[in-house]
Formats: structure tokens, C-alpha cells, sequence
């Protein structure tokens, strides 16, 4: 069984609406001081898998076909084997 | 797995007494029972005895209301009621409350409340066609009402747009009094044939129960008796108690749920949504209907977490969840249907020939009561209501004094209450389903009737201020009002569905005003021949001990035969003669200008003349459908020189009235009232019909709003008090 | 015309389609499910409204798995006209039948309102009913409408004059206030407005026939062609 | 200058109906050797602040009041220095 986390996020050349409107609710309400905000997903996976290539080259796919939309995010994942006591 | 405490241990450390049972009552219980209740017992108990279920406080008021009239098809008891509609169609509709959980987390405690309103509506067999939502907030002054408003209306947003069902109207209100406690109330309707009514019943030994829909989890675990319980912000504790709503699994549960009932009406013996108390109200209360036992086995339940107990499973309120009751044999052609929608459909048990309800978890017994231990036989107190002493002994009249005619007038058209709702009401989706004739902002709604040549108006009102002063005469108005608002659209008002949302009635002066309010409603209804075809109540909403005022919502809805005789209350062209309808007088107790003014109400209420009510509304209508008027509006909160403003924003044309009362009566709330536009055509015509009821005020014109009052003269731009009344809302909501 | 109306688990604009296509402009229109494989024998097919699958990714971003939308991407490359509405758009943007990406609005709020729109390109399958730089009023419902695609793919659309139907007063951040736009074929066009909401008096608009009228239109053309 | 990082993700026992469909997407095309999905969120803030400690108890307070709603979702954080460059 492998463990896959997977980052989402904006590429930085898209305005990222979510974030603006965090970036200047802080503002409004004080924290002027945060200086930049950024908002993605995060996921985590469990599959089973021959090795770790296969898993990774899965989580690949289906990052780029399903979780992120190639177009304006981009993606970064690990993936680890979990102990075999599972 | 934590071991349960045995039928002894729980007789002496009373854990029921947390989940909202009483020690009489669960003597009560026990007695009836013949024997000590375990664990899972009494816990299934503390859910169908909470108010929310068994309306052990509510039920001697409930039984005053009047329920039928020959259009009901269905009263109350069931998930929602039907009144016929005419061309073989019927109307189904009902309204609930979620104060509690909107409290607690806005977001989704609203939508929930959306999403267990719409279930109400299709477990009869009916499309659902509008959702209506009334809320009540403090005014939005400081941050967190700002945010839980914002959060509430998303909850709702989300959930109704999601699922396809335009939200078409309601009612957002402000006054002190729900500063700690906000009112969440949402209605739905729903279009049907008379003929498909379907009913909540397991009947027939042998036949199979078949749970379908969304898993059940450890979520919102007898929320029956957390939202029948006193509310403190101390509280944290409250906080596990969150349900999440999936409108997508809500709409494959409709789509699959209707075809069910469309196309394998002979499998079907009966239908009934999870609410309050869950697996166990909905499956003993459909033994009950129909005087039968059943035994489920809890394996069969599909469940979303491990180790699960059986008090966990029976009483979580986990959403999107509907139990059926199939003939024996159809068993396979049923969930097959829901297969198709990719939901799950298991039988998880079968109605029995005795009248035990019984549950089985790993083989053993684990429930067995009589099926009307847990309906029939829940307590019902008798309460003895005492006057408070405020309304014993009323403040003197409020008197405006001297006023500025224009200066109110924009303060009024500013308050949120009067305030254009568009930052609210645009983000619900209004026109999906392609039948919004008229959508949110104007009085009632309008949605046509797919299959037929009709209409039907709907609309919710409540006014917790006129409550406060005389319960009684606030109930009936607040039904008055609301079937002002349908008849100013030409529609027949045909009945009404209730929240009735009071503090806590173990409380005398609580109980009291409960009680009297109900005097009102009943009355109302009879005069309007609008009788109340279902309703929900909300009690216990206090925060650390102070109630709210009491605020019965009515949610109505009517009829429109013509679809060329449907009334907007816009003026339409200058040059018509503009007429009120009805009595102005010094109506300042209560009112608007008074909880503006003094930040709060007092004073006497004058009685409700609802003879003369019926009469002013039957005029409006014969008007409209004899196309005599041009524009119609009810006046409500802000008075008459509020609702000539509204009426002249629509098409930038004002009016110029006069009439020789003091700048303040403007603003009086005196009921019964209507501001009709006539015209010149039909100024003779329209006369006639009205005699003495209408009064002439003057005529419409372009882009000015003038008023002439004794000792004071008004002019006003309409664009600018326009713009005032467009922007206030949603800068307050900044 | 014979219009396939998709309905992917969550649509709820299908049946709206059905209604202002079939009932109202008596075309022959029929709902087809997204497990549906085949989409020969339709001169057009109309993709609706709704959550798609609740939308619970992002808006379109799992419609673009069910079955039918290899059929679909088949029709459009035959030159089939295909029309996205609302979530439609979103689903052909994710499948990538239709450049850029569809963000939330910049308010973070659903926006439900009439909204006034240009028509910049009256030259296409989907807009030829309507005049050049006519104003028409149509509905939004949407909370992620908000236009976006990187500025190369921006510029190319306007040069190829891609964008159909343009915002007046911008409702949601959408880059150059597209409402509207063809793929490059211009036989594939997205909206966000709902031009099946705008078409019966009774309701208060019929400006959105325009859009259903073009397609009639054209596909007489296309038969006569075929003859 | 700090960086914030933050995990906000549902609390057990919470319904997450994100989760469910992609999970049952992935078993429709295919992936059906996933076991597990879970959907969180992911900020990343730069902000200034005297110290550390300073920084942490601001990003806790924002986590609390707008990126996580604590009735349903459980957050953690990270907080990183940023070298004096900036
Ligand atoms: N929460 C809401 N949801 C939907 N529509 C609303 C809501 N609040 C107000 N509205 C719309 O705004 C209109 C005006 O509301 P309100 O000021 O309460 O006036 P009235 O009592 O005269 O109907 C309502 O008729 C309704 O259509
Ligand atoms: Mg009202």
C-alpha cells in the first residue's frame, strides 16, 4: 500500500480569485501585515501498487487527467510505502 | 468499543437526563415498557420524545389550528401537506426550521435545513418547483452577524442551486431580538397529480424496508433533542453535532425517488425522508401510520464508519437518506431504480405481524419495544400560559412627534429591513426549471404550472415585532400580511404551512404567547379561508435564557387562473390615478419607525378587523382579474409612503399625493392596506367596484415622488431614493 | 433540427433545454444520458446546466470522464455543432473542446441576475440570428464563470474572432468580458448565460432564441449540403 | 518575513461528499486499486512579524476565524523563517 500527498496550486501568472479576496479580507480586518497569500488543494491518496514507480506514475496520471486542471494549476506530489502491517 | 452501561446502571446514573429526557419521563417509559430500558432503548426514546418529534408541549396548540377546507387533499402528519390546484394537479407544501444548527455552523446548518425541506416535498411523490427561505438576523452591524448572514446565505445558495430547485422568494428580516438567536426557516413546494399521493406508511406483514441514499455516520447524533434543547454560547460541546449536506446525492435521491413513485407505483407501499431522530422516527413512524411492527436488522445499514453502536445508527442524522416500504417480490425492481442513479438500496428489514419494533445487531436483540411506546404513547403536557407582565401592562403609545417626511423616508428605505434584498437574493439561483413568472424582490413570487393553464404565488411573512406586543394579534396579522402580499399579485390565497419559532415553553410566559399567537392564526385562517396544511415548530430558542420575541413564519402560497391577470407593483405609465386601500390611522406601536427610532417596540397593538381585512383583499383581487389596476403592493413594514417608493422604482415613475394627516402617518402600519395605480380608462369601473374602501391619493408621474401632508411638502427624486434603497444592504453587509 | 440534450448525473438544466428546444420551438429534442456512446444521427447537441457531479472538483472536471464524452468529442471533430451552457462550458473547457478555464467569480459568490451582453460576432452558427453589435439581455447563474485563458490564447481568440457574446457590465472578472466563444472550427460554442431561460414572453425575455434560431438555421444549411 | 504553511482538511467523521465522487470516478475509469481519497485545503502566506512566536499565533488566529471552518474542518500549520533577503 502506498501513501500519495498531492500539492494543487495556482500557477503564478493566474490571479487566483479565492486568494485575493483572502488577501484583502485580512487586510480589512487587520493583518495587514500578510504580505502574500496562496490557496490550493490538498490530497491524499492510499493505493496499492507492484512498486513505487507504478504508484508514482498512476498518481502522475491522474493528477494531470482529474486533480489539476493543466491550464492554470500546477501540481507536486510524494508518495510512500506504508508498512506492510496493513 | 466502550461497553454499554446495562438497564440498571442507567436507572441510577441517568444518562438520559443529557440527551433531554426527563426522570418522569423515563419512568414513564420503563413503566410502560414493564420493564428497564437499555441503553439503545432509552436512547431511541430521548429522540422520538424530544419536542422535535413527538411535539410533547406543541401538540395541545397544534390541535387548535384549522386544517381542512374542500381543496385539502392532505392535512397535517405527513411530510408535507396537498391542496388541490384544479386540471387534475395539486400543490405540496411545508416549511422548517433550523435555528439551532444554523446557530451553531451557518453554512451548514442552513443548507441541511434546504436539503431536509426539499426531502419533505418528494416523499409525497411531488417535483419539487421553489424553494422560499425567511430569515431573521440582528442588524448587521458588527462582524460576526455580518459573516453568519453571508454564511447562511451561502448554505442555502449552494444547496438549492446545486439541486435545480429555483429558491423564488422569502423574507430577510433584522431587529435586536435575533441578535443571539437567527431564524432559519425554509420552505418548499412542489407540483404533483392528484392522484399520485404517496403516504409515509409500512404496512403489511412480509413487506420490505428498504433504506436508501447516503451512508449513515457518527454526524449530528440526536440532533431531535439538541435542537429541542436550551442553546449556550458557553457551549462548545455542541459543535460534533455538524451534518455536511451533498445536494449532488440529494438529486439523484429526487430523480430516483420520483421515478419510483411515477413508474412502480404498485411496488410502493409507502415513503418517508430521514429528518429529526433519523433511522428510528422515520422507520417507527411509518409503523405507527400504519398500526404495524417491523424488525430491521442494524448489519444491513450501510454505514460510512466502523463499530458503529445501535444508538449511533438509529439516531444519526446523516443527510440525503429516505426509507421505503415495497411489497414483498418487488424487492429487486425497486433498487434497481436506484442502482441506475448510482445509489445505495438495501432491505434492511421487513414489517412484522406483531407491533414490536425490533432491532438486531451481530445476532442479538437489541431493541424491542412496542411500536407505540416510541409514537402514541409519548407524554404530552398540558402548560398553562401567564400573561408577562409587559403585555399586562403596556408602555404608553409611541409618538413619532413631529417628523421630516424625506429625511424618514430615506432612513426607512435604508433600513435593512426595507432595504432591497438583491445582495442576498441574487445568489440563489431563481430561474432554473424555466417556470419563474415572477422571482425574488418584488412581493410574492410567481411560478407557472408546467401541464396546466395556472399559477401559483408564494410567499413567507413573519413579524416578531407586532409578536412582541400582543402574540395574538401579531398571529393573525402576520397570516394577513402574508396573504396581502399574494393577493397584490392576483392569486387566491388557497393555505398555509408554519414555523413557529418561540422561546421555551416549559416557561409560562413563553407558553403564553405560543398559545395566544395560535388564537390568532386560527382566526386569520378561517376568515381568509387559508387553512394550515403543515407546519414545523422550533422552540427552546433562547440564548443564555432570554427568548427571542415570539415569530411565527407563515409561508402561503395561491392561486392565479389567468395568466394574463398576473399584478406586479410597479407603476406603469404617469398620468394613473393611485388609490390606497383600506384605513390609515395612528398606527405607531410596533412599527418599523418605532424599532427604528427607540431600538426596540412598545405600546398597545390595535385589534385585527378581519372581517374587514377579507373584505379589502377580495376588492384588490376582483380588481386585478377584472384588469382594472395597473400596479398593486401591499403595505407592510415603512407604511405607505414606503410602498409608493417601491412601487415607483420599478419603471422610474413616482407619484404625487396629498392627503391633509400629519408627515408621520405616512409611516403608520395600520393593516388591511393596498396602493393601487388605475388607469384613466377604468377610473370609473374601478370606483364603483371599490365605494368607500379605495381613497384616492393622487396620480403617477415621471421620475418625482411628491407628498403633499398637513403642514408638509415633500418632493424626491425617484432615481436617488431608488439608488439609497438598492445599495444600503449590501453595503451593510461590508 | 434534431438536438441531443446530454444529461450527466447533476445536470439540471436539461430539462429546460428539452422544454425551449422541443416544447417551445417545436424542434425534435431528446434527452441523451452521459453513458450514451453514440451520438450519430443529431445535428446538434446541446450541453446544459447543473453541477455536473456536483461540481465537487472543480465545475466540469468530472463530467469530462463519462462515457459519452468520446462520442462527443467525435461529433465535434466531424463538424457537429455542439453548444455548452453554463456548466456545459465548464464541461467543454475541462475536455479541452474549448480553450481557457472558467474561474470563480471574482466576488466568490454566486451570481444570479439578467445581464446585458453584445453580440461581437454575429457571423456564427450560433449567433446569425442576431444582428452585429445587437444588446441582448440574458441570465447568468453562476458562481465560476469568470473567463480566463493565458494572453497568447486570449489574443489569438479575438483575432480569429472567437468571442461570440461579450458582457456589458462585467459580472465576474471574466478576461476581456467573454461571455461567450467558439473553438477555433467555430462549430463549438460555450456560454455562461442561459439563452434557454430567456425564451418565452411569460417568463419576460425572449432574447435568447436567437441562439437556438441560428442553430435551426444552420442546420438546414448543413442538410441541404448533405442532399 | 515568515511562510506560512496550512493544512486544513475535514475532521473525522465529518461527511465529505468531494471525496466520495472522486474516489468513485477513479474506480469508474479505471483506478480502482485507489482505497482511500481524502480533500484538503492548502495556504501558503508570507507575512511579517516581530518573531516567530508572533508569527504563529497570528496565522493560528486566521486559521481559526476564515481559512478553516472548525465546526467541520481540523487545520495545522507550519511556520518558516524566510532569510533576510526579502
Ligand atoms: N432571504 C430571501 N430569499 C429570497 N428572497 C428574498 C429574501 N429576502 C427578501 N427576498 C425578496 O425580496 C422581497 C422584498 O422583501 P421584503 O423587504 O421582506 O418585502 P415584503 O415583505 O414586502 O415582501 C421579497 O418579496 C422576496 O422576494
Ligand atoms: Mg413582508
Amino acid at each position: 500500500m502506498f501513501k500519495a500527498e498531492i500539492y494543487v496550486s495556482y500557477k503564478p501568472s493566474v490571479l487566483d480569485p479565492k486568494a485575493e479576496v483572502i488577501k484583502n479580507t485580512l487586510a480589512r480586518i487587520g493583518d495587514d501585515n500578510v504580505a502574500t497569500v496562496s490557496v490550493g488543494k490538498y490530497f491524499e491518496l492510499t493505493l496499492t501498487a507492484p512498486d513505487q514507480a507504478a504508484a508514482e506514475a498512476q498518481v502522475d496520471r491522474i493528477c494531470d487527467a482529474m486533480l489539476a486542471n493543466v491550464n492554470t494549476e500546477a501540481y507536486h506530489f510524494t508518495v510512500k510505502a506504508l508498512e506492510a502491517a496493513q | 468499543m466502550q461497553t454499554e452501561p446495562t438497564p440498571t446502571v442507567i436507572k441510577t446514573t441517568k444518562p438520559y437526563l443529557e440527551w433531554g429526557l426527563t426522570e418522569s419521563e423515563y419512568d414513564r417509559f420503563a413503566e410502560k415498557l414493564g420493564r428497564l430500558p437499555n441503553y439503545t432503548e432509552i436512547g431511541l426514546a430521548s429522540g422520538m420524545w424530544s419536542e422535535h418529534c413527538a411535539y410533547k408541549y406543541s401538540k395541545p396548540v397544534l390541535k387548535t389550528f384549522w386544517t381542512k377546507n374542500d381543496r385539502v387533499l392532505m392535512g397535517p402528519g405527513e411530510g408535507a401537506g396537498v391542496i388541490a390546484i384544479g386540471e387534475g394537479k395539486a400543490v405540496v407544501f411545508k416549511a422548517e426550521s433550523h435555528n439551532h444548527p444554523s446557530a451553531v455552523e451557518p453554512y451548514q446548518g442552513a443548507a441541511t435545513g434546504v436539503g431536509g425541506i426539499i426531502r419533505d416535498i418528494f416523499s409525497i411523490g411531488a417535483k419539487p418547483v421553489a424553494i422560499l427561505d425567511a430569515l431573521a438576523f440582528g442588524y448587521p452591524k458588527d462582524a460576526h452577524t455580518k459573516q453568519l448572514i453571508d454564511q447562511v446565505v451561502a448554505g442555502i445558495g449552494d444547496y438549492g442551486n446545486a439541486i435545480g430547485i429555483p429558491t423564488v422568494g422569502g423574507e430577510t428580516r433584522f431587529a435586536p431580538t435575533y441578535q443571539n438567536n437567527p431564524l432559519v426557516n425554509a420552505m418548499c413546494v412542489g407540483v404533483m397529480d392528484e392522484s399520485a399521493i404517496q403516504r409515509g406508511k409500512a404496512a403489511g406483514a412480509g413487506n420490505a424496508l428498504i433504506y436508501v441514499g447516503a451512508k449513515t455516520g457518527r454526524d449530528g447524533i440526536n440532533g431531535a433533542s439538541f435542537a429541542s434543547g436550551d442553546f449556550s454560547t458557553a457551549e462548545d460541546a455542541n459543535r460534533s453535532a455538524v451534518q455536511v449536506g451533498d445536494p449532488f446525492m440529494e438529486k439523484l435521491l429526487v430523480d430516483a425517488c420520483l421515478e419510483v413513485t411515477r413508474d412502480h407505483q404498485a411496488a410502493l407501499v409507502g415513503m418517508q425522508d430521514m429528518g429529526a431522530a433519523g433511522l428510528v422516527s422515520s422507520t417507527v413512524e411509518m409503523a405507527g401510520k400504519a398500526n404495524s411492527g417491523m424488525t430491521l436488522d442494524l448489519d444491513l445499514i450501510p454505514q460510512r464508519e466502523p463499530n458503529m453502536t445501535p444508538f449511533e445508527i438509529m439516531l444519526s442524522e446523516s443527510q440525503e437518506r429516505m426509507m421505503l416500504c415495497v411489497r414483498t417480490g418487488h424487492e429487486a425492481e425497486i433498487i434497481k431504480v436506484f442502482k441506475q442513479y448510482d445509489l445505495d438500496a438495501v432491505v434492511i428489514g421487513r414489517v412484522s405481524f406483531d407491533h414490536q419494533y425490533k432491532l438486531l445487531q451481530h445476532g442479538q436483540v437489541v431493541c424491542d419495544v412496542p411500536v407505540s411506546l416510541l409514537t402514541d404513547d409519548a407524554p404530552v403536557y398540558h402548560q398553562v400560559g401567564v400573561k408577562p407582565a409587559r403585555l399586562a401592562q403596556p408602555a404608553a403609545d409611541f409618538e413619532p412627534g413631529a417628523i421630516d417626511l424625506k429625511k424618514t423616508l430615506e432612513a426607512v428605505l435604508q433600513d435593512p429591513n426595507v432595504a432591497d434584498k438583491t445582495a442576498i437574493f441574487r445568489r440563489y439561483d431563481a430561474q432554473v426549471q424555466t417556470n419563474t413568472i415572477v422571482g425574488p424582490g418584488g412581493g410574492a413570487a410567481v411560478i407557472r404550472v408546467r401541464g396546466t393553464h395556472r399559477a401559483l404565488a408564494l410567499t413567507t411573512d413573519s413579524n416578531g415585532r407586532y409578536l412582541a406586543l400582543d402574540p395574538e394579534i401579531g398571529g393573525a396579522i402576520t397570516v394577513a400580511e402574508a396573504a396581502r402580499n399574494l393577493v397584490a399579485t392576483g392569486a387566491e390565497p388557497l393555505g398555509i404551512t408554519d414555523c413557529l419559532n418561540y422561546g421555551d415553553p416549559t416557561k409560562p410566559e413563553q407558553f403564553y404567547s405560543l398559545a395566544e399567537s395560535a388564537k390568532g392564526i386560527v382566526a386569520a385562517t378561517k376568515a381568509l379561508n387559508t387553512p394550515v396544511i403543515s407546519g414545523n415548530v422550533s422552540l427552546y430558542n433562547e440564548t443564555d435564557g432570554e427568548a427571542i420575541a415570539p415569530s411565527p413564519m407563515i409561508g402561503m402560497v395561491g392561486l392565479i387562473e389567468d395568466l394574463t391577470a398576473i399584478m406586479s407593483p410597479s407603476f406603469k405609465a404617469a398620468g394613473e390615478s393611485v388609490y390606497v386601500i383600506g384605513q390609515t390611522q395612528a398606527d405607531f406601536n410596533g412599527s418599523l419607525l418605532q424599532q427604528m427610532t427607540q431600538g426596540e417596540v412598545s405600546g398597545r397593538l390595535r385589534p385585527l378587523d378581519l372581517a374587514q381585512e377579507q373584505e379589502n383583499q377580495a376588492l384588490v383581487l376582483q380588481a386585478i382579474r377584472q384588469h382594472l389596476v395597473s400596479a398593486a403592493h401591499d403595505v407592510s413594514d415603512g407604511g405607505l409612503l414606503t410602498a409608493l417608493a417601491e412601487m415607483s422604482f420599478g419603471r422610474n415613475i413616482g407619484a404625487a399625493v396629498a392627503a391633509a394627516w400629519a408627515p408621520a402617518w405616512w409611516f403608520s402600519e395600520s393593516q388591511g392596506r393596498f396602493v393601487v395605480s388605475v388607469p384613466a380608462a377604468n377610473i370609473a369601473a374601478f370606483e364603483a367596484l371599490a365605494g368607500p374602501l379605495a381613497t384616492r391619493l393622487g396620480r403617477t408621474q415621471p421620475g418625482e415622488l411628491t407628498v403633499q401632508a398637513a403642514g408638509q411638502a415633500m418632493a424626491a427624486n425617484v432615481a436617488t431614493l431608488k439608488q439609497l434603497n438598492k445599495e444600503a444592504l449590501a453595503w451593510q453587509l461590508k | 433540427m434534431k438536438a441531443a440534450v446530454l444529461s450527466f448525473p447533476g445536470s439540471n438544466c436539461d430539462d429546460d433545454l428539452l422544454h425551449a428546444v422541443g416544447t417551445v420551438l417545436g424542434q425534435t429534442a431528446v434527452k441523451v444520458s452521459s453513458q450514451a456512446t453514440d451520438l450519430t444521427g443529431y445535428d446538434v447537441v446541446l450541453v446544459p446546466g447543473g453541477f455536473s457531479y456536483g461540481d465537487y472538483l472543480r465545475s466540469g472536471a468530472i463530467a469530462k470522464f463519462a462515457p459519452v464524452m468520446t462520442a462527443l468529442k467525435a461529433f465535434a471533430a466531424a463538424g457537429g455543432y455542439v453548444l455548452g451552457i453554463c456548466n456545459g462550458f465548464q464541461i467543454l473547457t475541462e475536455a479541452g473542446l474549448l480553450p481557457g478555464t472558467l474561474q470563480w467569480n471574482t466576488s466568490l459568490q454566486f451570481i444570479c441576475e439578467p445581464e446585458p451582453l453584445l453580440v461581437a460576432n454575429h457571423q456564427t452558427a450560433f449567433s446569425q440570428a442576431y444582428a452585429q453589435d445587437q444588446i441582448i439581455t440574458l441570465p447568468i447563474a453562476h458562481g465560476e464563470g469568470n473567463y480566463y485563458a493565458d494572453p497568447a490564447t486570449l489574443a489569438q481568440l479575438e483575432v480569429n474572432g472567437q468571442v461570440v457574446f461579450r458582457y456589458l457590465h462585467n459580472p465576474n472578472g471574466s478576461l476581456n468580458d467573454i461571455a461567450g466563444l467558439t473553438n477555433e472550427a467555430g462549430n463549438v460554442l460555450g456560454m455562461m448565460p442561459h439563452p434557454e431561460r430567456a425564451a418565452e414572453a411569460l417568463l419576460g425575455s425572449v432574447d435568447g432564441l436567437g441562439v437556438f434560431q441560428s442553430l435551426i438555421q444552420a442546420t438546414k444549411g448543413a442538410a441541404i449540403h448533405a442532399n
